[in-house]
């Protein structure tokens, strides 16, 4: 089994240093002539008038929470789908109770507008 | 072969850690919230550990529940944070004094 | 000749060999990728030139044979820059960030029988769990950019990318109750045998949430509204430039490809000829082969521009309103209704 | 040393380090980002104790669902870093000490035990179409269906939790429905009214 | 491999509890906030169904069910049917408080529900993997409720301690259970006992393990020094979450302490009696004492509450069935009692008026002499005079530890309690003695005050039938010992 992850964990390291090389690339190649009109943020013309870093909206929070949930749903799912041949019909009912307690999660969001995006 | 005790002494390891940094951190909330997280993470390795060298698939489930609910903890700690934020505009640890006897 | 090759190959310590053999099939997978991805800009161009009736590009090489070849010239050659008060290692890190991910996914797709780099046992988990390491390079690029447009952009793109995971992971699930492996190999050989067995017939639905689901993730058109020109300018990247936004680029496109290929093997049968046994016994040359694999990929990543070219662009509130509200109902009903109907009725044999 | 001993030194080291950055490092953002660095390094290590699922699942839910929540929070609270930074080292040495003295004394307990190589060798190898995913489903869907219940619950209590604490619907929102203002008829908006022509005067 | 289809019978309290909770949380979100009471009443339906269900499934012997991760006995049981009766009361006070600011929502009921499930499966846990799931279904439940008040600042600050201590004596209770299962090779509570018999009781590793488990345990009770959370979070939490926080939970950990302590860990009771003796000494003296100095009223009894923590300790030293089962008995007549004094200070909160301070108690009496002499009840009974049940509580813990022949611990337990004495006396001092700075006479629905009547007068009452309640007590812990 370990030996199946030896290839990924190569892989990675070339995929970085692809990644490293490219910009070193770019950088050795490319001019480099940085001025205070190039670097400034774009701004649409606009002198920036306010830190970037501004308060936002609670919504995307509650997005990445509910995505934490769901996540684990599925971590779930995955071995049950994988043995379900051999998990039989108690496993079976087990995960419709288990969907059934997600489906009342869901119908609150929805019913609180969680998932509304104004 | 690496033994099983160096499996758990690195568990050790991150387990100090992680209560190092819960009580050193005397500033900010969410490091805090990740030095949890590493204390957990802590836990896992050893009850991975010891669930590989005794051939019980038991700790693997273990673990498994131990990242749900960690995962749905905190989930729910960011959520009060972020309430505490909203109040008191700051994430500063020495800025949670108002209940003091 | 091959003999001195060879005694001076057996002569390496057994790592080198592990290694260099290694090197060799990642060199073969990840130069067609990169090729690959730049032909299909080529492709896109020329394809949506022809859809509105313009020629495209024609102009470097015969027939603008060259253009791609030309574009990564230019980008090597252009400035990096680096805005004022950026975090410097992070500004640089997150197009690795975004590319590593795309490219290290390859790792596991099966092109054929025999032709993968790794056969691993749990490789659709995998690839999941490697498919949401992707939001990294957008969120850290926005933050990283000290841009208002640059961050409103990112979150945007994140919200976005987190909500259609759900709903691919779901479509996913519904593929693993088919196939009752995570192993991309068994899957597609589990739809061997003709058109027929095919996923693509019990499990439409999840096909289509799973593509169009691909679309909105890599936000592609129409679910481009994250990098629209007229609101935020280009959303996560306004502030790169040479190397640096073509690494973003090329981790976009071999994350198309990948979606692509996923859905083959998933739900077209990956490697295997569309044509039954009997006529391929007739007609051997019909037979299963890397070119079915390249054919399906080819037709997707062409519904890929054509969407694209079609529709007009999603309003923000109804991408979040599809992901959430159509597509996870959707997916969730279908996990059901194949539970169901292995369990409950005679009519399980339809999803295998 | 063989190869998987290299890893497993490897990637421990990686782990301590990033595990000592995330405590250390001032900016909450490297924080997190160094704590993703710890998530990998302990899938790795997993790995090695053929826990594939569980190594895939710690990136999967980790890495790329709680981290990413961690992110944005310390990203978009706008926390006021200069006030997070002063006065951080006064503790260091000190917290360095107990770090110390408290991982030799947990060394010496678990190094010394009955955790040696000898005592519990290396388990047998496994059967080589063995399914790390299929066996632990095997398990959590027969013995284990109680606590996979109440992870259910678990799971409904943060998403009532969540919703309860941070959903607010804004008061200033100014949402027009799109789709209703397309769907206007003419008879809604305008009111023909029929007047005789005015007198020439 | 197909399993054996499991009992559910036994189940079926803690299954209508939360199929209940599913429902009501449904049926919440399509009621205006003028009918919200329907969503009141079906909570107290589902306590009253589920201590039916209890009691009609009640059977002598001890009943397993799901491989060995649910058990049916009857501390379970006896348990349970205290966790309805106290939640049922709570949110009886809490209802108008709630109404009152603005916090009237379904959600603080069903999240008061799944607590009451997790207190459930912690009651019958007899596996590691349970009794973990429903100490962390009840924390996840409490942390939110205490920051259901998102607007005040106290209260979500009380939320984040509470969120920050308590997740990390999980994570310390965690480690802890990781070196017992490394060292006994199972997770499941009885088969780590038998395979503790094995091994010699000063077993580093196992030691090692149970420092952890028992600091995780003492983090949970609020006991000394241990206990920084635990005035903070009375405190700041909206009092409707404090009566709620502050009188079931603290059965669950009980049953907590009980299943791992002695169902499990009895073999290493040489250990964990001498680190639980620092801890009952250190919670009596610190939460006494303190206790003394404060001014205000949730506060000081949050410090009761730790002393109490601390008498309670002391009935599990002693090391013996009878000290088991006055310790069950305390921890009973504690979360009686400590509901009646936090139901009193709800009583007397108004609209945008917390009664939170002890001067607000001043010249109870002459504002309601029927309140004044309800709270002076609860209060002679926290101080342990007799004849109250607070007193029998105290006498047959102090008697166990004597049995024991800790003569000391028992005059150490004396004294301290007589120190505590002072602080509730002046509570009755404040209401009888002193004139209220606010005349207003005390309003409340009749049924709370009916209620309240119930539950201040039965620490009197019942007094004649204290050998019945004492032999339930017996009795249910002897079921554990057979198991």
């Amino acid at each position: 089994m370990l030996n199946n992850y030896v290839p990924i964990l190569i892989f990675m390291a070339v995929a970085l240093i692809m990644g490293v090389a490219m910009v070193v690339i770019g950088r050795v190649l490319g001019p480099h002539r940085p001025d205070t009109e190039k670097n400034s943020p774009y701004e649409c013309g606009f002198e920036a008038f306010e830190d970037s870093r501004m308060k936002f909206d609670v919504r995307y929070y509650l997005v990445a929470i509910l995505f934490i949930i769901f996540d684990l749903e599925i971590a779930f799912l995955f071995p049950w789908a994988v043995a379900l041949s051999e998990v039989g019909m108690l496993g079976f009912v087990a995960m419709m109770l288990f969907l059934g307690i997600l489906v009342v999660g869901f119908i609150y969001e929805w019913k609180k507008g969680a998932l509304e995006w104004e | 072969m690496v033994p099983l005790s160096h499996y758990l002494i690195l568990g050790a390891i991150l387990f100090a850690l992680s209560v190092v940094g819960i009580f050193l951190n005397r500033k900010n909330l969410v490091v805090l919230l990740m030095a949890i997280e590493l204390m957990l993470l802590a836990v896992n390795m050893n009850f991975v550990a010891f669930a590989h060298f005794l051939g019980d698939l038991g700790g693997q489930v273990f673990v498994f529940f131990i990242l749900t609910v960690a995962a749905a903890e905190s989930a729910i700690g960011l959520a009060i944070l972020v309430v505490v934020f909203r109040n008191r505009r700051s994430i500063n640890v020495e800025d949670l004094d108002s209940l003091k006897g | 000749m091959t003999e001195t090759l060879l005694g001076f190959w057996l002569a390496l310590p057994s790592w080198l060999q592990i290694l260099l053999a290694n090197l060799v099939k990642i060199v073969i997978i990840v130069l067609p990728v990169v090729l690959a991805v730049a032909y299909l800009t080529y492709a896109e161009r020329k394809i949506i030139g022809y859809m509105q009736v313009r020629v495209g590009p024609n102009r470097v090489g015969p027939r603008g044979w060259l253009q791609p070849i030309m574009d990564a010239v230019k980008l090597m050659f252009k400035e990096i820059i680096v805005p004022t008060n950026a975090n410097r290692f992070l500004f640089i890190g997150a197009p690795i960030l975004a590319f590593a991910p795309a490219m290290v996914a390859w790792a596991v797709i099966p092109f054929s029988d025999t032709l993968w780099l790794t056969n691993i046992d749990a490789g659709l988990l995998f690839i999941l769990a490697l498919t949401s390491m992707g939001v990294y390079g957008v969120i850290i690029a926005g933050w990283a950019s000290n841009s208002k447009y640059a961050f409103l952009g990112s979150l945007r793109s994140a919200a976005q990318i987190v909500a259609y995971e759900i709903a691919m992971g779901f479509a996913l699930v519904g593929v693993l109750m088919a196939a009752g492996s995570l192993n991309l190999r068994e899957i597609a050989l589990a739809q061997a045998g003709g058109a027929h067995h095919w996923y693509i017939l019990p499990l439409f639905p999840l096909f289509l949430v799973y593509f169009i689901s691909g679309v909105a993730e890599t936000n592609r058109a129409p679910f481009d509204v994250a990098e629209g020109e007229s609101e935020i300018v280009a959303g996560f990247h306004v502030e790169y430039s040479g190397m640096a936004f073509a690494l973003f680029f090329l981790g976009e496109y071999a994350n198309m490809i990948l979606i692509g290929a996923l859905a083959a093997v998933m739900f077209l049968g990956g490697w295997t000829t569309p044509f039954t046994p009997a006529v391929v016994a007739s007609l051997p040359w019909l037979g299963d082969g890397i070119h079915w694999f390249l054919i399906k990929v080819s037709f997707l990543m062409f519904c890929f521009l054509w969407f694209r070219a079609t529709f007009p662009r999603y309003r923000y509130d109804q991408i979040m309103r599809l992901g959430w509200k159509v597509f996870i109902p959707v997916t969730l009903v279908w996990i059901v209704v194949i539970g169901v109907a292995k369990f409950l009725t005679p009519w399980g044999y339809l999803f295998h | 040393m063989d190869f998987k001993q290299l890893a497993f030194y490897f990637f421990a080291a990686v782990l301590v380090f990033a595990a000592s950055m995330v405590i250390t490092v001032r900016n909450p953002v490297r924080a997190a980002l160094f704590l993703v660095l710890a998530f990998f390094s302990a899938a790795a290590v997993w790995m090695q104790l053929h826990a594939e699922f569980l190594s895939i699942t710690l990136v999967l839910v980790y890495v790329g669902a709680v981290m990413v929540l961690f992110l944005f929070v310390v990203m978009m609270l706008d926390i006021n870093l200069v006030r997070l930074r002063e006065g951080f080292g006064e503790y260091l040495p000190i917290g360095g000490l107990v770090a110390v003295l408290l991982v030799l004394e947990m060394a010496i307990v678990l190094g010394s035990g009955p955790f040696g190589i000898e005592q519990m060798p290396e388990p047998a190898p496994l059967p080589a179409d063995y399914s790390n995913t299929r066996a632990l489903g095997r398990v959590l869907y027969t013995q284990y269906l109680y606590p996979f219940e109440i992870a259910a619950l678990i799971l409904l209590v943060a998403i009532v939790a969540a919703i309860a604490l941070t959903m607010r619907r804004r008061k200033d929102s100014k949402y027009q429905n799109p789709g209703k203002q397309i769907q206007v008829q003419r008879g809604d908006r305008v009111r023909l009214v029929k007047m005789r022509a005015e007198k020439k005067s | 491999m197909t399993a054996a289809m499991p009992n559910f019978l036994p189940v079926a309290p803690e299954i209508f509890v939360f199929s209940m909770a599913c429902v009501i949380l449904l049926v919440d979100l399509f009621l205006s906030d003028a009918r919200r009471g329907v969503t009141y009443l079906l909570t107290q339906l589902t306590l009253i169904g589920a201590a039916v269900l209890t009691v009609k499934g009640m059977s002598a012997a001890a009943v397993m069910t799901f491989n060995g991760m649910f058990v049916g006995d009857a501390l379970a049981n006896v348990l349970k049917l205290a966790i309805y009766g106290v939640t049922f009361f709570g949110f009886a006070y809490s209802r108008d408080y709630l109404r009152e600011r603005g916090m009237y929502r379904g959600e603080y009921f069903v999240l008061g529900l799944f607590g009451v499930v997790g207190m459930m499966v912690m009651a019958s846990a007899s596996h590691f993997l349970t009794l973990y799931l429903g100490l962390e279904l009840l924390s996840l439940c409490v942390y939110a409720m205490v920051a259901l008040q998102r607007d005040s600042g106290q209260s979500t600050e009380a939320a984040m301690k509470y969120f920050v201590l308590g997740a990390m004596a999980s994570g310390l209770l965690l480690y802890g259970m990781s070196m017992l299962y490394g060292m006994t090779g199972s997770l499941e509570i009885s088969a780590v006992r038998k395979a503790i018999e094995g091994l010699s009781a000063d077993n580093v590793i196992l030691v090692f393990g149970l420092v952890f488990v028992v600091v995780g345990i003492a983090f949970k009770l609020g006991a000394v020094p241990f206990h920084m959370w635990v005035p903070d979070v009375y405190h700041g939490a909206p009092t409707a979450v404090t009566v709620y926080l502050g009188t079931a939970p603290k059965l669950a950990a009980f049953a907590l302490v009980m299943r791992l302590l002695v169902g499990g860990l009895e073999g290493l009771a040489v250990s964990w009696q001498s680190m639980l003796i620092i801890l009952a000494i250190l919670s009596m003296a610190a939460g006494n004492v303190i206790a003394i100095a404060q001014d205000n009223i949730k506060r000081m009894l949050a410090y009761s509450s730790i002393s109490h923590m601390g008498f309670f300790l002391l009935g599990i030293v002693s090391v013996s069935q009878n000290g088991y089962s006055s310790a069950l008995f305390y921890v009973v007549v504690y979360a009686v009692m400590s509901l009646g004094a936090f139901g009193m200070v709800i009583l007397l909160s108004r609209a945008g008026f917390e009664a939170e301070r002890l001067d607000d108690f001043k010249g109870l009496n002459q504002r309601s002499p029927w309140h004044a002499f309800l709270m002076l009840l609860v209060m002679i009974s926290m101080a342990g005079v007799p004849p109250t049940f607070g007193f029998y509580a105290k006498l047959l813990v102090i008697q166990s530890v004597i049995n024991a022949g800790m003569i000391w611990l028992a005059i150490v337990a004396v004294l301290l309690a007589v120190i505590g004495a002072f602080y509730y006396l002046r509570v009755i001092k404040l209401m009888y003695f002193d004139d209220a700075d606010d005349k207003a006479p005390l309003g409340g629905p009749a049924d709370v005050r009916v209620l309240m009547g119930i539950n201040a007068l039965a620490l009197v009452l019942l007094i004649p039938w204290v050998g019945v309640l004492m032999e339930v007590c017996r009795a249910a812990i002897r079921a554990l010992a057979v198991a």
